[in-house]
């Protein structure tokens, strides 16, 4: 076994970067992110990389975007309102096939908010980083180890599909600090990125990174192409975990950090004797709707669990085709609530059925 | 037993070192381990917390709403949070700087002067290592070991000097 | 005898999208010329704005990207970072340089960032039909100053090169124009002094445009060139705001 | 003897030519329209050009070719 | 019956805005949503009101922000990417209960895309017009005098709730010219806006707009007072036409551009003796939820016709409980479909019952 | 006897949540005197910011909106037009004004809007715990440049008054500190006249403060002052860059 | 029967605004009518069309994709539309402009000399309008009346001095 | 005669009264810590105020009332 370390998410996240080959980071502070940005102007000076600060999170965004598409791996981090920012950077590298790594690290809204632990940007992440037809790729850890060894995949899988991937985060897994091992640097497997701009030297043709198709029928094909990669991506890459589902009447879905509170949840509900059961989707697009659906077979019924208004609660309930009742407990503005509460949530619902 | 504790009080008291220790003592005897900051404006405002957790199965929430172990290093995080301590945990209490008694009697209280201790033994600023080393004698939280290997682990390359120091306070703490 | 003048190989034989007697396309040809000269086609990656120059990527013969509107410093600046061996330019108008995109270009100028900014001054929007750019002549009439630039009420223009030549990471900010012969060889030398720059690392270099948008002006091609002179010229002198290398004031 | 060679199908029509040569012999042909709608310039007095190149350096299209 | 005139449906769109007392426009060019701008130009000036080219769609959209803070009704509109853009000043105003009018001019997407009309901001338009948890009033015009009704019913709901509000058109909608009646100028009849910051004269107690609430609690009553307020809205605000669903087996849902086509290829449909109808929704949050459910008591299964890859079929299958099957037919990228191709549609999925 | 010196009235009676020491503190105790002695606090309208002076919201007695970050100069826009009558001014520290909010700060100031803006060069981002600004001096060390900050990667800082200054739209653009009684007592002056100069409506003012944050220095107030005297004050030189009407360079 | 038109030819050739004297038309009898431009950057390549519709009924999409009445006044236009004119429908070709003959023969076809016509007659510029007089005769899209009106209305103020010119255009076209 | 109030509570212990005070005559008292935590202000020597306001005005948190 590798050595233990007791890292914080946020600089977990960072140096998982590093270990994947990263060496571009452009970002802006905000919190409760910034410890992610000052271990990397910390460490890459060191590695020959670039940490660079940008004005805002636009120019951060667009700056990933071009050294993206000069074919290196480039990342950006930030939290909610600065997200909001990136989106029409977001929408370009989707509409230009142009992979990258974008961080959430979750903080309550809207507006300013607050700076406490939310997971209110849902919605945001899985269908709207921007306007028009796409999706980028969401990857929710709900433990430091889980951070480090999803980076590396939201960038292998970003190069593969030629997509942007989002690790959405949130203020308590970027503050806390747990036991993680990192990986060997591993070095890029990718194929070559044939496609981008990094100067043709009359030896290839010359390669263009472009959005636009003023010709209706090109964009319709273009975006149709696309589409039919999300279909197999959805197909192959759902990932969910799923505790003691086997036998539950009540299903808990919930990710990230709620996942962790539901887990305890799940813990106290068994030792008073009610048959809960848990699925923790690991990426939320694609959504893990294969999961969901082979649990509603058994389950009696669902509890959404989120730091949200409930965001997530629809996506169950398609993935199961309303087959079940779906119901809902969270907190928002930065609360993270506890077992005891969600585990009174689940003995209300049993009583209920 | 889990250890699901908490240590607050003023900013620049070492609250979060402190946590720290406990935390990387934990980890180096195989556990199960989370440390949580308070993080935000207050810690500017002067407040400093930390929840840390030790246990055999995988954690759950870092956050510690129900501390099993509460130390208290000054008098607002004293309010704060001794009402949220579990029945039978244990409270830990800076008394040089809280004058207040606590009221409940379903905790094991102690009172350290560990200012008062640390500035008398030329530890100064190493209140919080008395009070981890108080704390590692009413609850073992790690082997004694993963103690002493964890203040070598914690304290920064910088400031290796400091060591000896470190554990000078421990079994300070220890003995009080 | 032998051709002494024609489309450089930097510029792909394509029709160019701009409308007739646009100096979008003397520009364009002085670019490719410099990217000849200087041999450097192969190494670089030009940077096309959202504009009536959107579509450059299909005119240079170069790698190109295709930048959101106002970010193409930002863009650049990517790509720069990620390949410091590229030659890395943007080609922007007034809107996107001086509008949208003024946070990128000041911030890349002042971080000395090592690339080259064609910064056409046409003193409107012209891609979206006419309207008040931040480079709009006091009481000139566009499309959203119908009663002429109230600079009351919406502004006083910017003067690009006059702003930027107070930042240290500056190299070069230069204005020309392509409104005479004389003027487009002069404007060519700029550019390419501010492709040698890059070449050479001395930081941020940009020529700024005096240019012509026959179409939204509501003039001839000729008849643009003289307004040109008449009005942008007085506003905007020609003439070298900074030539250097980033940080020599500090040296 | 200089020359230059306005590629017809290239050129929009814009009298920039025109109006740059210093020796006023480009005119656009009244007669003539090409692919794109637009009339062309031509050379008025071959005889008469210098390969002075003022003309193409003023064109937007590279629709000019000197030779000399 | 007032005179018909012909008009631009953008220019009707601000022709309207200042027949319902809006005297602030701040914008930013982008085509398919220029001549609203234009427009606006040309009037304000002559009637004492304020047109403001600002600096950027973030820009406008903050400037927006403040002048509705201060008491005004205050509007800016763009199209798909300035959408985008103007995402976090959105998420400002909701946190900050700030009413304002907003117009997307929807395009073609992701990216610079295509500036031809569109219906792919479906999603962030509903969703996530920003980060946290809020919702926006949304509003879908099929044609240019519905466009003028809906503006004053935006700013009167806006400001009866506190709470921005969008009107969600599209290239072809802002582009086409139909005859409209406006409205005799309407006094505005909305409550006093005594929280407005506009100097309290020492009359009242000081006024404060924010969005900030450093404290989690604090935040999170903010967020479910706001929700209960959406709530509310939700029972009462819903807004969809019906076409022919009394005796439909098959109910093409469609709202704006798509729904004027999909009418026709329902009448094609009926000519061909196809039990065909429509619900056209026309506020799109909320949801029209209970006419969609009224209609699937007697529908056999609905076809979603959407101007996108599909987005709002996610709304009509949750409104309906998934208990009829929803399909989905879709051009995206700039393409309108045609009568004939919908009906092509509905023929197909008749024979597959 | 009679008091000479008491908490000004617009200053509401709370505690400030500045850092001991802070001089975010002397500076609002300036602006809120201005507003007394100006007679002013009912008709104002103040802009937080997104930086440290977040809450100021919370701290001055005249109606106030929190802007998003770096947008304040849009807001006060906004409330300007909307309400020429009052008295609009922002509040900002250099992470807002002169990175994120670039493009608005330099578009107000064109403009010519009739604002006044109070900005707190502190060479550091307060708020988020200390990384490096548009204004950091180079080789300081910050949390986001931990070897100094590098000229040649990270860029040159902004100056935001000589920038300004070529502006048409701006009225005055001076350079204060609050590092000593004399100079408290001139930013006084120059915050009065900024605010006079909208009530006179001659356009944009901005009074830039150095000013310091003993926290993210990692030092005394005492010691920051001085490090802000012997550090600061060298590369941001007090004065006045602009001092006159919008648009008068033009007349 | 419903009117759905396209018209197409150079930017210039004033095509838009022949088509919204068509719309007016309709709209002055009291039909539904739709208007809807092309747009976008070939505007500045040079070629522009326009989508007219006149109904008793509400009108669907306003793009018209399969016309039963196509104006083309330049050759480009000729080649782009003529395919989708619906069988039965009318033609009217810019003959000065377009030496091409429509091969199909299940639509009407006239080929109107429109911009020499206009020359000759003292009307330059006002092609468009010949044609649209031509296209009356062939399909009554309106009154008579409301046509004269709509000329009226669409021409602007500001050169209220052209209204006889197009009401001369109007009638030359009907009578060609 | 001159002299200063220093409001205790809001005092935040920065100093920078003592560092302005010509008369050198202000220190933190050694003994107190105010509700906030911290070591206030306190004027040594009353008599040798001069009510010249310096400590008042570079106070960051109005905590200096001066009286003459
Ligand atoms: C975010 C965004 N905002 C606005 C637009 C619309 N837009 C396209 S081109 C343009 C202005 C271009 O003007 P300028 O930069 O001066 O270039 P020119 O066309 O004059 O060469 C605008 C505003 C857009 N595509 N994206
Ligand atoms: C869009 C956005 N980006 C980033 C942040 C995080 N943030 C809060 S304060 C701040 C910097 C403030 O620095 P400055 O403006 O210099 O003010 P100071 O705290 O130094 O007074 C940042 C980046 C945010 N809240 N919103
Ligand atoms: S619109 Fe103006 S700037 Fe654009 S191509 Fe035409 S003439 Fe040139
Ligand atoms: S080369 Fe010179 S002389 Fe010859 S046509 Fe051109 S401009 Fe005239
Ligand atoms: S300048 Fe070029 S495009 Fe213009 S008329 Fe002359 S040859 Fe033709
Ligand atoms: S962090 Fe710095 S700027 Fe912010 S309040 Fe503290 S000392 Fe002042
Ligand atoms: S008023 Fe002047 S003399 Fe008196 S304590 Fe203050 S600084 Fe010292
Ligand atoms: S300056 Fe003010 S806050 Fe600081 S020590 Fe003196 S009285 Fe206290
Ligand atoms: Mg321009
Ligand atoms: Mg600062």
């Amino acid at each position: 076994m590798a050595e233990r370390f007791l890292m914080k998410g946020n600089e977990a996240l960072a140096e998982a970067a590093i270990q994947a080959g990263c060496r571009h980071f452009f970002g802006y502070p905000i919190t409760p992110q910034t410890e992610l940005a000052a271990y990397m102007s910390k460490k890459m000076p060191k590695i020959g990389g670039t940490y660079l600060q940008a004005e805002s999170e636009i120019a951060a965004a667009n700056m990933v975007l071009g050294a993206s598409a000069a074919g290196v791996r480039a990342m950006t981090s930030s939290s909610s309102p600065g997200i909001s920012l990136k989106t029409e950077a977001i929408s370009y590298m989707a509409g230009s096939d142009v992979p990258a790594l974008i961080i959430n690290v979750q903080r309550g809204g809207p507006g300013l908010g607050g700076i406490q632990p939310s997971q209110a940007d849902y919605w945001q992440a899985t269908r709207a980083l921007g306007h028009g037809d796409f999706h980028i790729l969401v990857f929710a850890p709900a433990t430091v180890q889980e951070m480090v060894n999803l980076v590396s995949t939201a960038f292998d899988l970003g190069d593969k599909y030629r997509m942007p991937a989002m690790i959405l985060a949130d203020g308590m897994l970027g503050q806390m600090m747990e036991p993680v091992e990192l990986p060997e640097a591993t070095e890029t497997q990718a194929a070559p990125k044939t496609w981008a701009v990094d100067g043709h030297e009359f030896k290839r043709e010359r390669n263009v990174v472009n959005s636009l198709y003023l010709t209706p029928n090109d964009l319709e094909s273009r975006v149709k192409a696309r589409f039919e990669r999300y279909e197999n991506i959805k197909q192959t890459e759902q990932r969910a975990e799923e505790y003691l589902t086997d036998d539950a009447d009540i299903v808990v879905v919930a990710y990230g950090a709620s996942a962790r509170v539901a887990h305890s949840a799940v813990d106290l509900a068994r030792a008073q004797g009610i048959k809960a059961g848990m699925v923790r989707p690991i990426t939320l697009w694609p959504f893990p709707t294969n999961i969901v659906q082979k649990v509603a077979k058994t389950a009696k019924q669902f509890l959404c669990v989120e730091m949200s208004m409930g965001q997530m609660i629809d996506d169950v309930k398609l993935s199961i085709n309303c087959s079940k009742p779906v119901n809902f407990y969270g907190r928002t503005g930065g609360i993270i609530p506890t077992p005891a509460e969600i585990c009174e949530e689940i003995k209300i619902l049993e009583g209920a059925k | 037993m889990s250890l699901n504790m908490v240590i607050a009080g003023f900013g620049g008291q070492g609250i979060l070192f402190a946590g720290k220790i406990v935390a990387y003592s934990g980890l180096i005897d195989g556990k199960e381990i989370s440390w949580l900051p308070s993080y935000g404006p207050e810690m500017r405002g002067g407040t400093a917390n930390c929840s840390i957790c030790i246990s055999d199965k995988a954690i759950g929430s870092p956050l510690v709403t129900t501390p099993n172990v509460f130390i208290a290093m000054n008098g607002p995080s004293f309010d704060k949070f001794i009402n949220s301590v579990e029945p039978g945990g244990i409270v830990i209490v800076e008394s040089s700087l809280i004058n207040k008694k606590v009221e409940r009697d379903d905790v094991k209280v102690s009172y350290v002067p560990a200012s008062a201790l640390a500035e008398e033994n030329g530890l100064k600023g190493l209140a919080n290592i008395i009070l981890i080393g108080k704390l590692f004698k009413e609850f073992g939280f790690s082997s004694e070991e993963a103690l002493y290997k964890a203040v070598e682990k914690c304290v920064p390359a910088k400031k290796a000097h400091l060591i000896e120091a470190n554990k000078k306070a421990l079994e300070l703490g220890m003995n009080s | 005898m032998a051709i002494v003048f024609d489309r450089p190989k930097s510029l792909l034989d394509v029709t160019l999208s701009y409308c007739p007697g646009c100096t979008h396309g003397i520009v364009h040809r002085l670019v490719a010329e410099v990217m000849d000269e200087l041999d450097i086609q192969g190494k670089t990656v030009g940077v096309a704005p959202v504009g009536c120059a959107v579509m450059a990527y299909d005119f240079f013969a170069c790698d190109m990207i295709q930048a959101p509107h106002g970010r193409a410093p930002a863009v650049a600046t990517g790509i720069k970072r990620a390949k410091p061996d590229n030659i890395v330019f943007t080609y922007q108008g007034d809107g996107d340089l001086a509008a949208i995109g003024t946070a990128e270009t000041i911030h890349a100028a002042t971080r000395g960032e090592n690339i080259t900014i064609i910064f056409i001054n046409n003193a409107i929007y012209g891609m979206t039909g006419g309207q008040m750019a931040p480079t709009t002549l006091p009481n000139q009439v566009t499309q959203t100053t119908p009663y002429g630039r109230d600079v009351d009420s919406a502004g006083y223009p910017i003067r690009v090169c006059e702003l930027l030549s107070t930042l240290d990471g500056v190299a070069l900010a230069q204005r020309v124009s392509v409104d005479s012969v004389k003027n487009v060889n002069l404007a060519k030398k700029a550019i390419k002094k501010g492709f040698q720059n890059q070449i050479d690392k001395k930081g941020f270099s940009i020529i700024e445009v005096v240019s012509t948008c026959p179409t939204n002006w509501g003039l001839t091609p000729v008849e643009a060139v003289k307004w040109l002179q008449e009005n942008m010229l007085p506003y905007y002198p020609l003439g070298v705001y900074k030539d250097g290398e980033k940080g020599d004031r500090l040296k | 003897m200089p020359k230059i060679i306005i590629r017809e199908n290239v050129c929009k029509g814009c009298e920039m030519c025109v109006n740059a040569c210093p020796k006023k012999i480009i005119a656009l042909s009244i007669q003539r329209i090409n692919e794109k709608g637009y009339h062309p310039a031509e050379l008025l007095d071959e005889s008469a050009c210098t390969g002075c190149t003022s003309c193409a350096i003023m064109c937007p299209d590279c629709a000019i070719i000197v030779e000399r």
